[in-house]
């Protein structure tokens, strides 16, 4: 199994975000792996002990990014390729997929690529099926559990009305979800092993594509109102009357 | 990577120090702490030349490097250590740079600090002040009333008020052409967001050098009073920007006064530490004498109660002298260390007079004799716990960042 | 602006947003529905009901379960032919990832999960919330057509006008030639999971207590109480179902025998951010509200009014449990229209 | 030069320590100690961090070299998750690295290698004995060379995992010095207690009495090196534990606090909280560094190593004892019930002082 897992680096999930003059902030939390990737690097590295082969985790940002390449590896992952170029700047999620597509074809003869069902900073999840459609490869999204056997593979997916069982055939892309269960933690191994691994660079005139035009664009963000934590206690003449006002207050909430 | 090894370089100048705390403070501790006010001239000539060839003009200046590793505040904690264990108040009669310099060093443009600073590298010894505490209000800093109107027409700061426990004043002011930094409101409606920094030197019309006080301890170093009236100083002795922004977050003029504090409580908690370790060294000289040896490592069931108590004592030297080189080696390294500073300080304040307490009561009449520099060591060491923020007033800013709250919300 | 809205449904069952979806298109001029499937044309019917002008139905076997990929490439090959301004989707577990794909198949790009939307012309700029609703941003698309999935409940459903009817138009299937097959479905034992639920209703010790119940002759004191507890946790699995939400419990709960572990919220449990929190019967320990406080709405039912929960509660209600949950059940089934 | 600063390598394994620490044993400790029992794939979990393995050459099957300072800061993060579970994870090490810090090339050679290649095995040692003024230095337990062969005779508590131990290092006066010897299992003459023992806390951890009723074993078995590197080597692990300890028990008190109303504020805004809160955070700061100082005497073969471990796991147990003791009375009430977690941490806070000079690593 030759197995590529893309992973993003954003802000701690803990982080306060602000807006400061149109940019985000995040303060002095730490950049991490998104969480979610982590998961995608667990299903991966399970694949590997399974089957044998190489996990190759690859990740598109600048040189910082190389932090969370570096977790990868210190999980376990064999290599890891940091994509970074000065004309990728903000990639809305087709611009990311096209430059993701292109790093898995030039790596080769790719079984499978993993990915975490989203990442925590723009919550987009799309790029996974987007990238499996510019592959050409059947994407097994919210997989929450996964075998192959040969090319034959086999998943759980998890869907609002429960889990659907699908089978495809390799090279597939997927999507991971927290019901995979736990990812593992890096070894002390690992991390000896990571802190000494040459990640190398690849750049866009490496991987022979043009800049990607994002054609989603962030034009305002802003801080959400900011909303009191005062309990508004609901009363009424009956239960019946309470449960209405309460309901209907919860679907004014517009989270349901 | 975590590293306890004295640089090289520090070292070397740890070695002189040592030198002259051994040969020309100790000897001299007793005669300065019986006669306050006397100045030890021998002393400052000797500490100015020796700097001077040194090359290092101002302690607190920082070793000035651009690139590579700095080390200046680290070499300033182990030379304060070490003096401070020769006397901590001949110590405090050093020439160069000291607390007004830091504040410099700590707030002022590149210019700024070239005009001010220079004056140390000169041939005869100077002396900066720092003037913080008034009568009404000591720790509490926000509240200082000293006021800094800017006259437009002459572009000069005019300064009113009164500063007492000004640590050098009289050195800085009269017997040398040093400088006092003067902190006061510009525009006191603003609270801590008008105040600032003012340099004030020596021979300024309107400043005045008013009182000398007695006190318990560091009787060698003078501590004065200064009235400020109608005081003018130049535009650009004030430190800083001269503009003032009330957004809750802008607080400069404010936060340049606790940046200087982050530079000068470990400091001043390295002179604890020095004070603590020469009454540990002599404690446990004294008990050798006297046939007691600290067998380190039995079991606390083992140990006599005064080795348990010199054991104790050497754990919380030790450890406290690591919080006071941590926060200098983060301030040298840029990073900020206002939590570890008030740390270093609280911890040393505590840990000196805890020593000193316990050792004069350990060796008993010896203790208390002033034939022994014991009890004398017992009085300097309060002003630890007192000076650059009182213990209580670290423990607040020790708190307030552990709990993440304002002084609005932990006062 | 013309519109195509995909109806996602889950065996002819269409999801609400689908709807709500709709309800957006006819705001900005004209809408089009597509539906893929197997023995669906009955929702075509619905579909006009709720004021769809034509509906697209590619009824074929081949649809008969969702499959990304055949759904893609129906839906990309009608877009294509059509050139709708919009694409309308419902964020759901389909409708994201089928706009993911058409975006690149018609080159364009998706405005995901969006909780607001205006349009100038026929160039829209939506809101949607990053950072796990830290943040909002205002987006737009460069490309065409635009393709938006909408937040379920962020915007609200159209009325249904019974007997209302429009153009009904057969479409081919576009199954393509992909490996993947659906062998079946199934439902979790627990429900919905709590990792990944957006609503959570958890109980606690409360619900053991209900003063009104006898229970059956015979047991000791100790099995009476569970015997309580779980004509309690009843109610909460009601109220949760009606929801598509899962159940959370206290620690206090779960160390009372009153139900697993599998299902305690807080700081020895799961830690939970779900947008909404039902909290019955919890008066809110410390360790609890650190396994939940970061969700976005809290409700608290307690009958105690000083319980801590209520400090963290967006909505809170001092009473009994056991008279407000059965209604509170009701209201939303009535509400949600199921 | 000095640095107050882990390299990058060391902050990552803080972190996947931290991480195992505060999910996985923080989680587990509070029902672990009330069933008296950690779950077995917790203890692997963490035994899978490669901690000890990370501290034996690859010669001897392991992937890393020995530093006490690295092994301080993993200690510590273990230990501010769960003490008791801390000492599980590391309990092989026990073995181990007596083995590595004293036996001849040969023993490393032999008994290194199965443990650090196997899944976690109770590989454990026998130092405490049950007197109140236990000395590591002065034991009671002796050895006595008989031929080719060495009697080991006294009595040993606090052995953790001794009811199934694949091997015990035993610590024993031979002549004026104190030795280690390696028994192996079910050596005739070694008895281990039939019951566990009770004590105040840790007792997820299975302890035992072990009484050596003249064990004859081979003189080979005799660890050839001195004892105070390894003495030194525990009290520095001994010591980031209960910085640990203090670490875990302060952040919880301090949240606490800002989370808990009183006259109308919270806690954390009366001086006399948050003056306590103070103070027990710049003890730790203090006391962590003095630990650091005698891991870092230790990796650079410092001459007063043995004296910095000493006086850092002195103060440590102090601060552990000082800091769990100030939580338990910031919680209040709160803090005396075992629904929070600062009571046990005070139970097992108490426990160091049972392990002065205790070789656990």
């Amino acid at each position: 199994m030759k197995i590529v897992v893309c992973i993003k680096q954003v802000p701690d999930s803990t982080a306060k975000m602000t807006v400061e003059g149109g940019k985000v902030s995040w303060g002095d939390a730490p950049l991490i792996m998104n969480p979610w990737d982590e998961y995608a690097v667990e299903a991966a590295l399970q694949q590997k002990e399974a089957l044998g082969g190489t996990v190759t985790a690859i990740s598109i940002g600048d040189e910082s990014t190389r932090e969370a390449l570096k977790r990868a590896l210190a999980m376990g992952a064999d290599d890891a390729i940091l994509i970074s170029d000065p004309a990728l700047g903000y990639l809305d999620t087709q611009a990311t997929a096209a430059v993701l597509a292109a790093a898995i074809k030039k790596i080769g003869a790719v079984d499978a690529a993993f990915f975490g069902r989203q990442a925590i900073d723009a919550d987009a999840g799309l790029v996974p099926v987007q990238t499996a459609r510019l592959l050409g490869w059947p994407a097994l999204t919210l997989a929450s559990v996964i075998k192959i056997e040969g090319a034959n593979v086999r998943v759980e997916r998890g869907i609002e009305e429960g889990r659907q069982i699908v089978t495809s055939k390799l090279p597939v892309v997927f999507s991971l979800t927290k019901d995979f269960g736990e990812p593992r933690y890096p070894s002390f191994m690992g991390i000896r092993k990571a802190a000494r691994a040459e990640i190398p660079s690849w750049s866009l005139s490496g991987l022979g594509i043009p800049a990607p035009v994002s054609v989603i664009a962030w034009s305002e963000i802003t801080n959400p109102p900011v909303k009191e934590i005062t309990c508004e206690f609901i009363t009424g003449a009956s239960p019946e009357e309470i449960a209405e006002t309460l309901a209907t207050k919860i679907l004014a909430e517009k989270v349901l | 990577m975590i590293d306890f090894e004295i640089p090289e370089k520090i070292a070397g100048t740890r070695l002189v120090v040592e030198t002259v705390a051994v040969n020309m403070m100790r000897p001299v501790s007793r005669y300065f702490d019986e006669h306050e006010h006397e100045v030890p001239w021998d002393y400052i000539n000797f500490m100015h030349t020796a700097t001077k060839a040194m090359g290092g003009a101002s302690m607190a200046a920082g070793d000035g490097k651009k690139e590579g590793p700095h080390f200046g505040f680290q070499r300033l904690a182990v030379m304060v250590e070490m003096l401070s264990w020769g006397d901590a108040g001949i110590y405090l009669d050093t020439p160069g740079g000291m607390l007004g310099s830091a504040a410099v060093s700590a707030t002022g443009s590149p210019e700024q600090k070239e005009r001010f600073l220079k004056r140390f590298r000169g041939d005869t010894p100077v002396f900066d002040a720092m003037c913080m505490t008034e009568p009404q209000c000591g720790s509490d800093t926000s509240a200082i009333r000293t006021s800094a109107v800017l006259d437009k027409a002459k572009n000069e700061w005019v300064l009113n008020g009164e500063k007492i426990f000004v640590t050098a004043g009289h050195k800085a002011m009269l017997d040398s052409e040093g400088f006092i930094v003067v902190w006061a409101t510009i525009d006191s409606a603003a609270g801590r967001a008008g105040m600032r920094p003012f340099v004030v030197e020596a021979k300024t019309a309107g400043c005045q050098v008013t009182k000398m006080e007695h006190k318990l301890g560091i009787r060698a170093s003078d501590t004065v009073s200064i009235v400020l009236q109608d005081c003018r100083v130049p535009f650009e002795n004030i430190l800083g920007s001269a503009e003032v922004v009330t957004t809750d977050k802008a607080t400069t003029g404010f936060k340049g006064a606790m940046a200087t504090f982050d530079a000068t409580r470990p400091i001043v908690a390295a002179q604890a530490i020095g004070l603590a370790r020469a009454t540990l060294e002599m404690l446990k000289e004294m008990l050798a004498e006297r046939g007691v040896t600290i067998r380190y490592g039995l079991p606390r069931q083992k140990l006599s109660s005064v080795e348990k108590e010199v054991i104790e004592m050497e754990i919380q030297l030790r450890s406290a002298w690591w919080l006071v080189l941590k926060a200098v080696w983060m301030m040298d390294n840029g990073k900020p260390n206002s939590l570890e500073s008030s740390m270093s300080k609280v911890r040393a304040g505590d840990v000196v007079n805890r020593i000193t307490q316990k050792a004069v009561e350990i060796m008993g009449p010896i203790g208390y004799s002033r034939e022994f520099l014991l009890e004398k060591w017992f009085r300097d060491a309060k002003i630890s716990d007192i000076y650059e923020g009182t213990g209580q007033i670290n423990r607040l800013v020790v708190a307030r960042q552990i709990l993440g709250y304002r002084s609005s919300e932990l006062r | 602006m013309n519109t195509l809205v995909f109806i996602d449904h889950f065996k002819g069952n269409a999801l609400p947003a689908s709807w709500e979806a709709v309800g957006v298109g006819k705001t900005l001029g004209n809408v089009t529905a597509l539906i893929c499937g197997s023995g669906v044309e009955a929702l075509a019917k619905t579909a006009f009901e709720f004021g769809v002008d034509e509906v697209l139905l590619a009824d074929d076997p081949a649809l008969a379960d969702y499959r990304a990929e055949a759904f893609a490439a129906t839906l990309s090959k009608l877009a294509a032919e059509r050139t709708p301004d919009l694409l309308l989707f419902p964020t759901t577990t389909r409708g994201r990832e089928l706009a993911g794909m058409a975006a690149i198949d018609l080159k364009t790009g998706v405005m995901v999960d969006v909780t607001a939307l205006e349009a100038a012309g026929d160039k829209i700029t939506v809101t949607r919330p990053i950072y796990a609703g830290k943040l909002l941003t205002k987006e737009t698309c460069s490309a065409k057509p635009q393709i938006i999935t909408l937040r379920g409940r962020a915007f609200p459903k159209p009325p249904q006008q019974a007997g209302k009817s429009g153009t009904l138009t057969k479409v081919p299937a576009t199954a393509g030639d992909f490996p993947t097959k659906v062998e079946g479905y199934t439902t979790s034992e627990s429900g919905v999971s709590l990792a990944d639920a957006n609503v959570i209703v958890s109980g606690g010790r409360g619900v053991s207590n209900n003063p009104a119940l006898t229970p059956p002759a015979g047991l000791d004191e100790k099995a009476a109480e569970i015997w309580r507890a779980q004509q309690g946790f009843a109610l909460v699995k009601g109220l949760a179902e009606s929801l598509g939400a899962a159940v959370g419990a206290s620690r206090a709960a779960v160390d009372g025998g009153y139900i697993s572990y599998a299902h305690q919220v807080g700081q020895t449990g799961k830690v939970v951010s779900p947008d909404v929190y039902i909290a019955l019967g919890i008066s809110g320990a410390i360790q609890h509200l650190a396994g939940m406080r970061t969700s976005k709405v809290i409700v608290a039912i307690n009958k105690d009014p000083e319980a801590p929960i209520f400090k963290l509660a967006r909505y809170g209600v001092v009473g009994d449990l056991f008279q407000l949950v059965p209604a509170l059940t009701a209201a939303f089934k009535k509400k949600m229209g199921k | 030069m000095y640095s107050f600063e882990p390299t990058e390598e060391q902050k990552m394994l803080i972190d996947a320590v931290s991480r195992y620490a505060t999910s996985d044993l923080r989680t587990a400790a509070h029902d672990a100690e009330e069933n008296k029992e950690l779950p077995p794939k917790l203890i692997s979990k963490g035994w899978e961090l490669g901690i000890l393995q990370a501290s034996i050459p690859e010669t001897y099957g392991g992937f890393g070299e020995r530093s006490a300072v690295t092994g301080a800061l993993a200690a510590e993060e273990l230990a501010c998750g769960d003490l008791a579970g801390a000492l599980a994870v590391g309990t092989p090490g026990l073995f181990a690295l007596p083995v590595l810090l004293a036996g001849s090339e040969e023993q490393k050679k032999q008994y290194l290698p199965p443990i650090i290649a196997a899944d976690w095995k109770p590989y454990t040692a026998a130092l405490i004995e049950p007197y109140f003024d236990f000395d590591p230095n002065d034991m009671k337990t002796t050895a006595k060379a008989e031929g080719s062969d060495y009697i080991l005779t006294g009595e040993k508590t606090f052995v953790p995992f001794a009811d199934k131990a694949e091997g015990m290092i035993v610590y024993a006066r031979l002549g004026n010095e104190t030795k280690a010897f390696i028994v192996p299992k079910g050596a005739a003459g070694l008895k281990v207690g039939e019951e566990r023992e009770k004590f105040m806390g840790l007792n997820s951890v299975p302890f035992f009495k072990v009484t050596l009723e003249g064990v004859k074993i081979p003189s080979a078995n005799l660890l050839p090196g001195d004892f105070s590197p390894v003495l030194a080597a525990s009290r520095v692990a001994i010591a980031a534990m209960a910085v640990g300890v203090a670490k875990a028990a302060f952040g919880y008190s301090r949240d606490y606090a800002k989370d808990r109303d009183v006259f109308g504020v919270k806690v954390g805004q009366k001086q006399a909280i948050a003056f306590m809160l103070a103070e027990m955070a710049t003890e730790i700061e203090a006391i962590r560094l003095l630990v650091w100082e005698a891991g870092w005497a230790i990796d650079t073969r410092k001459e007063d190593a043995s004296q910095k471990a000493y006086l850092a796991v002195t103060g440590a147990i102090d601060l552990a004892m000082m800091v769990t003791d100030r939580a338990v009375q910031i919680l209040g009430g709160h803090g005396y019930i075992r629904e929070h977690p600062v009571e046990l941490w005070m139970r097992n806070g108490r426990g160091f002082a049972t392990f002065t000079g205790l070789a656990m690593v």
